[in-house]
């Protein structure tokens, strides 16, 4: 007991016993972990565990309600950010924080005290040397998911932080900036840095992390130096004690779709738009089309002019023979296709509204929910359906989903889209930074929408996920389709290699 | 050509634009406008409009509002000038009044900030109070009568015709402007509008810079009190009655967003100048008084109007644009190679 | 009340004139009795003044004066005051009416319950109240304004009857009734005296009752019309607001003449310096005194009818006259119910101004 | 064990409308202790002809609020409202009835202009609606100069039905005035709380992108919002113009503040989302019932009545934040947060 009260000897940053309630709602039961120079603690754990919470109460942003921080082995009060950042420790959070109105350059450089013609210099240097490219004169506001992250991850590197904790950093970055963090993170780690890394992919815990800490329902359950874990083992610890291992995979047992004689329920014919040209591109009923591609490739815009939020400059979008290009979000809405978009905080969820809102809130211009009265019992029994079928775990329909976690989050957020019964849902990124189960429940969902004769179209970053659901793909590669597979043809390697731009081994001509 | 962009892109400019643009047409209509005095006095006149524009400045760039400074304004200006007029000391009187805006501005800080309540909310509250003070320590009669030597140094005029209040706040105004924009400090002030949960991360103190914004608010209008004292010689309780407003609108003109994080003090200040000058143009324009707030809400729904408007294509423009970059040259041979 | 003032020329009006005759009436004890007096707004120099006169004869008359009244000139907020007034149980209301019939009805249900309801310095409906206290009709007024700005044109060498003089009208706004009406019948004034006035004008400037507007709305009218020679501000902050203008621009009586209604204490300090050489007004405090007086008077049990006459103790003795001597045409009730003109209106200058303190 | 009763005081605080009701409560005790006339049925129900612009009109801003706006042109548009009425009666000899409708729909376009400028050119809305406020102040204006009377007259003489509207109580004592303010807040009730229309204003209000993305037209349901407060800015003034016997260009210019001051404490969330019609339609009673309790019971003067109402709303709000986070105390009062520590 004494002894695990104190600080771990020689570790950077120590925390014993820390305990965190929201109202009656206890986030952590105790939790103890130590961070050495050169380590990378990967900490894992389901959505809602408590992870960014731990992470927060060391930045200072919240105060512990029991509990010690030992910071180089002296007893630290973390009352404030400003204290934190002082003791040298520095947090990339999960959901970027960044200033909207200032360039990129004023927001990394904000806060410090260095003089800013130095500051650009290091900057400068610390891009070129990780490769990543940023125009540091462009408004924050103007940047994707992607592009935030990288801004706070340059933001804590050129902090030089002696513990730097990173909050799910790869979950919005492409394979080519993930790589290159990963040389980032190697090198601080030889420097000497003590690093928190917080991720939902266990490929990752084994790629760069030193130590392995697995956190459920506000306790470590799990922790010690990664080499003593395999993956299954991981994934054993991140369940709940006895429950079957069914989550994880997905299973796709179905058999292969015959397309011939198909009619395609949608269909695009040499459509473009901002950030996408002339794209052809057919959906069938009952099938999952993968559309791959990196970052920034452009199919969310591509799939948000479907959805009629910004204008068509050229082609047509059918669906299921009726002319919908340039439609409105509503009539395209009822017409039968609905989306869930990638930024589930910008643009899915009403975080001070209740679960039940949030659920029915695409039903609105339907007779379902009455004329002219909401129809309240009609609400919560559709409400009670997805959040059953999905298996969300809420304290009850009058929950504010501001409160849930992500992955319960997005569940709402994709029960809203299947709640107007579409013949085609785009789903754009629909696992990104929820947990492994909650992945496994939406891979569920998503073969059930397919089994029930419901197009889906899965545009995704992350290839595995593309090849491990989808019947057929297509990649897209600046703003246009460079390539479509065939079930058998989808594979990493194919859709890496497309995604690119570099098919068959040679550059597509542009 | 790519540096006048850049400068079109600094929405104070615009807002600069927009005064020279108005002051143009009016003096079109009636040459007598452009006058030096006249204009100059346009600028003179602004000079309580200017302070409490850039005072709530610090406010609204925070994210916050307050609504309490044209009381703010009313009570210091009571205080100061009763004093004045009873023959205390200079010192003691403008001390006084000064205190009083910090005071407000401490109670209005303290309240928003440590307490967290929605600052149109709280500021209404001490708005309440603030105004009937006034009354309470007036006993709801005018402060008349101050030295002569007081209400004389309004008049006092440099380079020609510029008042030395407008001076000494243009000069402030311009000082605080570099200030913000850059020092560390400073620059506190737009990132906590912008983003407190994002400032405080990077270990700025929002708290602290949001009371510090409130109290610089609350003195400054009572600076604004002082000086309206001084320019107007005789004090009603309902001095700056709906100031507040036009403040927050004077902000708005130069180019100030209320949701925070957006715009600069010299804008304020712009700003400012563009809405104490319509009465004195409707004057120069011929127009029957009656007209007075038909015109004053037109000129204003169109300038904030037309100001969103380019605003936001710009911002459609510039994403459209990148967005156009990214699938190549525009109409190049269609898809890749399929497979 | 004023007693060394140098009356306006137009105030040969019928009035208090020295008859010692006593009131007609039957006795009635005024002590003891509660007059709310309500202002057009609080917080306005002209009713604070009527107010301070108010409080210190009720006083030495043994009843009580309730000055209750909102700080917005705006109808609706008045008539809250008198509902509020009437539920307090007072005995009388003596009010200066923002709105010319807006107040007809809360008025008159003060009085259905049992009040008695006189009116000063703006009147509503005479079948809304029992007596109004008035500091003259609008020709009078409108007269005096005029006759006033002449009288300063004349001593800087103007000839008013022949040269073009420029002028024009700065005062609150064009809402306000009893401003306006006094504006209209200076305006029929110098079309018919001085049609060789030139209106630069027409349609006035205002500046809301605003100081700072005030200011800045004068300098404006000096600015633009830099051939202006009279402006006539008949507004209590009209008037200083166009003083401190014309100082700030360096001019003088000479130069330009201003004048209007304001209290003596808030314009002594620009006839000081030579802005303004002079402006006028009534004594709001003898008028708000008489207006609860007479409430109170009428509270008491007494009745009176047109051409009786009423001793109003150190003030002097007061006729009552028919409604129409403010608006032609207006019937009178037979008891009481008429309007009480203030004996004399004050006009202001550097040889009287020290002698009042309001 | 020994925090439940706190915990249940923080329940119920937490149903705000709770406590506004308290207030309102306690507001009758002591009023009518200091004076029982206050509690008479004719003063207390009479007193409220006297504040129902401001509950009629900050009913209907509430659903501005809750999309996150701010409009202060109701009372400008209750003043146009009131001369549309009197001028097209008088002057253009119009059914009173005619005119009445004529001004509603007058104010409809009014509150869809500035509407329009808010929803689809995205100005901030206190800028828009300041400017709407002078400008229908000054259309007022205008308008009033059509007519053959001088606008500072004010026009008269409406006829007696229509004057009816304002004066009519039932059972002799229930004044119409409060009755049209009760069917309106039911109106508002239901069409915020149990609409689907109120439902969409909400989420709105809270996220107005994902409204979009969920197929909502997020600035319509603004633009709407404003027409509403505009109509009820003209039901106001029908119900004024009558109560007065009076149309008048101006006659609602001072309600702007206590307008929003009502909704506010009502419980609606400045940055919108939410709020509700039952707290708005309490805290404007609580503050009219102040206003007019205040000068009736205690003497205190009309002028000073910003004083308590200005104080009554901070010591809501504090309370309020105070009670929905307890460790703000702990945090002000260091020394006992010290205390406690210790004994830990
Ligand atoms: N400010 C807050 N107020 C109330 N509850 C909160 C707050 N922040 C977090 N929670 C709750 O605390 C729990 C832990 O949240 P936390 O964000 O720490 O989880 P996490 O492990 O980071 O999950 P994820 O993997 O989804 O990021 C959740 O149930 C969440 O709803
Ligand atoms: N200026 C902007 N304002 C608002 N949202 C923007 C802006 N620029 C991009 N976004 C949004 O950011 C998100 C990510 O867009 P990004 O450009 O990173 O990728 P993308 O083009 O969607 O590529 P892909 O979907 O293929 O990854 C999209 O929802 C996009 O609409
Ligand atoms: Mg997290
Ligand atoms: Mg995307």
């Amino acid at each position: 007991m004494e002894q695990s009260r104190n600080s771990a000897p020689g570790a950077l940053l120590s925390v014993r016993g820390i305990t965190k309630a929201f109202s009656l709602n206890a986030v952590l039961k105790g939790i103890d972990l130590d961070v050495g120079s050169g380590d990378v603690v990967a900490l894992i754990g389901g959505n809602g565990a408590g992870k960014s919470t731990l992470m927060k109460i060391i930045m200072g942003i919240y105060q512990p309600d029991g509990g010690e921080l030992y910071v180089a082995g002296e007893k630290a009060t973390l009352g404030s950010p400003t204290a934190a950042l002082a003791r040298g420790i520095y947090m990339v959070p999960q959901e970027p924080l960044l200033f909207p109105n200032m360039t990129v350059e004023e927001n990394i450089v904000v806060g410090f005290s260095e003089k800013p013609a130095v500051l650009h210099r290091r900057l400068v240097e610390l891009m070129e040397e990780n490769g990543w490219e940023l125009d540091l004169s462009r408004k924050a506001s103007s940047l994707s998911i992607a592009e935030q992250q990288l801004v706070e991850l340059l933001r804590g590197l050129l902090r030089n932080a002696r513990v730097l904790i990173l909050d799910e950093p790869t979950s919005a970055l492409t394979f080519d900036e993930v790589e290159s963090l990963f040389k980032c993170v190697e090198s601080l780690k030889s420097k000497g840095i003590g690093i928190i890394y917080i991720t939902h992919r266990l490929a990752e815990v084994f790629e760069i992390a030193t130590h392995v800490a697995i956190m459920r329902d506000g306790v470590i359950t799990l922790s010690g130096p990664v080499g003593n874990f395999d993956r299954d083992m991981l994934v054993q610890g991140l369940l709940p004690p006895n429950m079957e291992t069914q989550a994880d995979k997905g299973v796709n047992e179905d058999v292969e779709i015959d397309y011939t004689g198909l009619p395609p329920v949608f269909e695009l014919q040499n459509y473009s738009g901002y950030g996408f040209s002339n794209v052809d591109l057919k959906v069938y009923p009952g099938e999952i089309l993968g559309v791959a591609g990196v970052v920034g490739a452009g199919r969310t815009e591509l799939a948000t002019t479907i959805f009629g939020r910004d204008k068509v400059l050229g082609g047509k979008a059918i669906l299921d023979g009726a002319d919908i290009t340039g439609l409105s979000t509503k009539k395209v809405l009822c017409a039968g296709i609905n989306y869930v978009p990638e930024d589930r905080h910008l643009n899915g969820l009403f975080k001070i509204s209740d679960v039940a809102a949030n659920t029915t809130s695409g039903l609105l211009d339907q007779k379902e929910l009455g004329s002219f009265f909401l129809n309240v019992k009609k609400e919560a029994e559709i409400t009670k359906k997805y959040v059953d079928d999905f298996r969300i775990k809420i304290t009850g329909q009058d929950q504010l989903t501001g409160s849930l976690s992500g992955g319960n989050q997005q569940k709402i957020v994709i029960g809203r889209a299947l709640s107007t019964s579409p013949k085609l849902v785009i789903l754009d990124e629909p696992t990104r930074g929820i947990d492994a189960a909650a992945r496994g429940d939406v891979y569920n969902i998503i073969h059930q929408l397919r089994n029930q004769g419901v197009a889906v179209m899965l545009i995704s970053s992350d290839m595995e996920e593309i090849v491990e659901l989808s019947d057929r793909a297509v990649t897209v590669f600046q703003g246009r389709i460079n390539g479509e597979f065939a079930k058998k043809d989808i594979n990493q390697d194919n859709l890496m290699a497309a995604a690119f731009g570099v098919t068959g081994g040679k550059q597509v001509q542009q | 050509m790519n540096t006048l962009k850049k400068i079109t892109k600094i929405r104070e400019i615009n807002s600069l634009f927009f005064l020279i643009a108005l002051f143009a047409i009016v003096g079109m209509v009636n040459p007598a406008f452009l006058a030096p005095t006249t204009l100059f006095n346009c600028f003179n006149d602004s000079v309580v409009f200017t302070l409490l524009a850039t005072g709530i400045a610090f406010v609204i760039l925070t994210g916050e509002i307050d609504v309490s400074i044209g009381a703010t304004l009313g009570l210091s200006a009571a205080i100061s000038s009763s004093l004045l007029r009873d023959g205390a000391s200079w010192f003691v009187a403008i001390a006084a009044g000064l205190l009083a805006g910090v005071v407000v501005g401490l109670i209005n800080g303290f309240g928003v900030s440590t307490l967290g309540i929605p600052s149109l909310i709280f500021t209404l509250g001490t708005n309440g109070v603030v105004r009937g003070m006034i009354y309470v320590y007036t006993g709801g009669a005018w402060v008349e009568n101050l030295p002569a030597s007081f209400t004389k140094l309004s008049q006092v005029k440099l380079f020609g015709n510029l008042t030395i209040f407008y001076l000494v706040v243009l000069l402030g105004v311009i000082a605080a402007h570099i200030a913000l924009t850059h020092t560390r400090r400073g620059r506190y002030f737009i990132a906590v509008g912008d983003n407190a949960a994002g400032a405080t991360l990077v270990g700025i103190p929002a708290k602290r810079t949001k009371i510090l914004a409130y109290v610089l608010c609350g003195v400054l209008a009572s600076v604004a009190g002082i000086i309206y004292s001084s320019r107007i010689g005789f004090i009603t309780p309902t001095a700056g009655n709906g100031y507040e407003m036009k403040a927050i609108a004077a902000c708005v003109l130069g180019g100030i967003s209320l949701s925070g994080g957006l715009g600069s003090l010299l804008g304020a200040s712009i700003g400012a100048v563009i809405m104490s000058s319509v009465s004195r143009i409707l004057v120069f324009l011929g127009f029957s008084s009656d007209y007075d707030n038909t015109i004053t809400g037109i000129l204003l729904i169109t300038i904030v109007v037309i100001d969103a408007l380019t605003q936001n294509r710009a911002a459609t423009k510039s994403r459209h644009e990148r967005l156009a970059a990214r699938t190549g040259p525009a109409h190049a041979k269609k898809g890749g190679a399929a497979k | 009340g004023g007693s060394s003032s140098s009356t306006a020329s137009a105030s040969s009006t019928p009035a208090a004139a020295g008859s010692s005759s006593a009131a007609a009436t039957t006795g009635g004890d005024l002590s003891g009795k509660t007059v709310v007096f309500i202002p057009k707004l609080t917080g306005n120099a002209f009713f604070e003044s009527a107010n301070n006169g108010a409080q210190k004869y009720s006083k030495d008359w043994g009843f009580t004066v309730d000055y209750q009244g909102s700080p917005n000139a705006a109808v609706a907020d008045e008539v809250q005051v008198v509902n509020n007034a009437v539920a307090s149980g007072a005995d009388a209301i003596c009010i200066s009416s923002v709105d010319a019939t807006g107040l007809d009805d809360a008025l008159k249900s003060a009085i259905e319950q049992g009040m008695t309801v006189c009116t000063w310095d703006s009147d509503v409906s005479p079948d809304a109240r029992s007596l109004m206290v008035s500091q003259g009709t609008p020709d009078i007024l409108g007269q005096m304004l005029v006759d006033m700005g002449a009288e300063a044109l004349t001593n800087r060498g103007v000839d008013v009857t022949k040269d073009a003089v420029n002028y024009c009208w700065h005062y609150s706004q064009a809402t306000v009734a009893d401003q306006n009406s006094w504006q209209v019948a200076g305006e029929a004034y110098i079309a018919e005296k001085y049609p060789n006035w030139v209106n630069v004008a027409p349609d006035n400037y205002y500046s809301e009752q605003d100081a700072e507007k005030a200011v800045s709305v004068g300098a404006s009218i000096l600015e633009a019309h830099s051939d202006i020679d009279l402006i006539i501000c008949n507004d209590s902050t009209a008037l200083p607001g166009q003083c401190k203008a014309a100082q700030n621009a360096g001019l003088t009586a000479k130069d330009v003449t201003i004048t209007g209604f304001a209290s003596p204490m808030s314009i002594k300090d620009y006839c000081a310096a030579g802005v303004i050489e002079r402006w006028g007004l009534w004594d709001c405090g003898v008028q708000g005194a008489m207006g609860c007086y007479l409430a109170a008077y009428l509270a008491a049990g007494n009745t009176v009818k047109v051409g009786d006459k009423v001793e109003i103790p150190s003030i002097g003795t007061v006729e009552i006259m028919p409604n129409d001597v403010l608006v032609p045409g207006q019937e009178t009730a037979a008891t009481n119910n008429g309007v009480v003109l203030m004996p004399e209106r004050l006009v202001f200058t550097q040889d009287n101004m020290n002698n009042y303190d309001f | 064990m020994k925090h439940s009763p706190l915990e249940r005081f923080k329940k119920g605080v937490k149903s705000w409308e709770t406590v506004l009701l308290g207030l309102l409560l306690a507001e009758f005790v002591i009023f009518g202790i200091a004076n029982p006339k206050f509690l008479m049925p004719r003063v207390l129900l009479g007193s409220v002809n006297d504040i129902i612009s401001i509950c009629i009109i900050s009913l209907f801003v509430t659903f501005v609020m809750i999309t996150g706006g701010i409009d202060i042109q109701a009372g400008s548009i209750v003043g146009l409202s009131s001369i549309v009425i009197g001028v097209t009666w008088q002057d253009f000899g119009l059914n009173i009835w005619v005119a009445a409708i004529l001004a509603m729909v007058v104010a409809a376009l009014c509150g869809a202009l500035s509407g329009f400028f808010v929803a689809y050119c995205g100005v901030q809305p206190m800028v828009v609606t300041l400017g709407g406020s002078f400008l229908y102040t000054g259309i007022a204006l205008l308008v009033s100069n059509i007519s053959a009377t001088a606008s500072y007259k004010g026009i008269s003489g409406f006829p007696e039905d229509f004057t009816q509207i304002a004066k009519f109580k039932l059972f002799g004592v229930i004044p119409s005035q409060l009755l049209i303010f009760a069917a309106l807040t039911v109106i508002a009730y239901f069409l915020l709380h149990k609409s689907k229309f109120g439902r969409k204003v909400f989420l709105v209000g809270v996220n107005p992108r994902a409204a979009e993305y969920s197929g909502i037209n997020s600035r319509f349901v603004t633009l709407l919002t404003y027409v509403l407060s505009g109509v009820s800015a003209s039901i106001a003034g029908i119900v004024l113009t009558a109560y007065l016997g009076t149309a008048k260009s101006d006659i609602g210019v001072t309600f702007t503040l206590p307008i929003i001051t009502a909704v506010v404490l009502g419980g609606t969330l400045s940055t919108g989302g939410k709020g509700s019609v039952i707290g708005t339609a309490l805290a404007a009673l609580v503050i009219g019932v102040l206003r007019f309790g205040l000068p009736l019971s205690f003497k205190v003067s009309n002028q000073y009545l910003d004083i308590p109402v200005g104080l009554l709303l901070l010591i809501v709000v504090v309370g309020r934040s105070i009670a929905a986070n307890p460790t703000l105390l702990r945090k002000l009062g260091i020394g006992k947060a010290k205390r406690q520590k210790n004994k830990a």
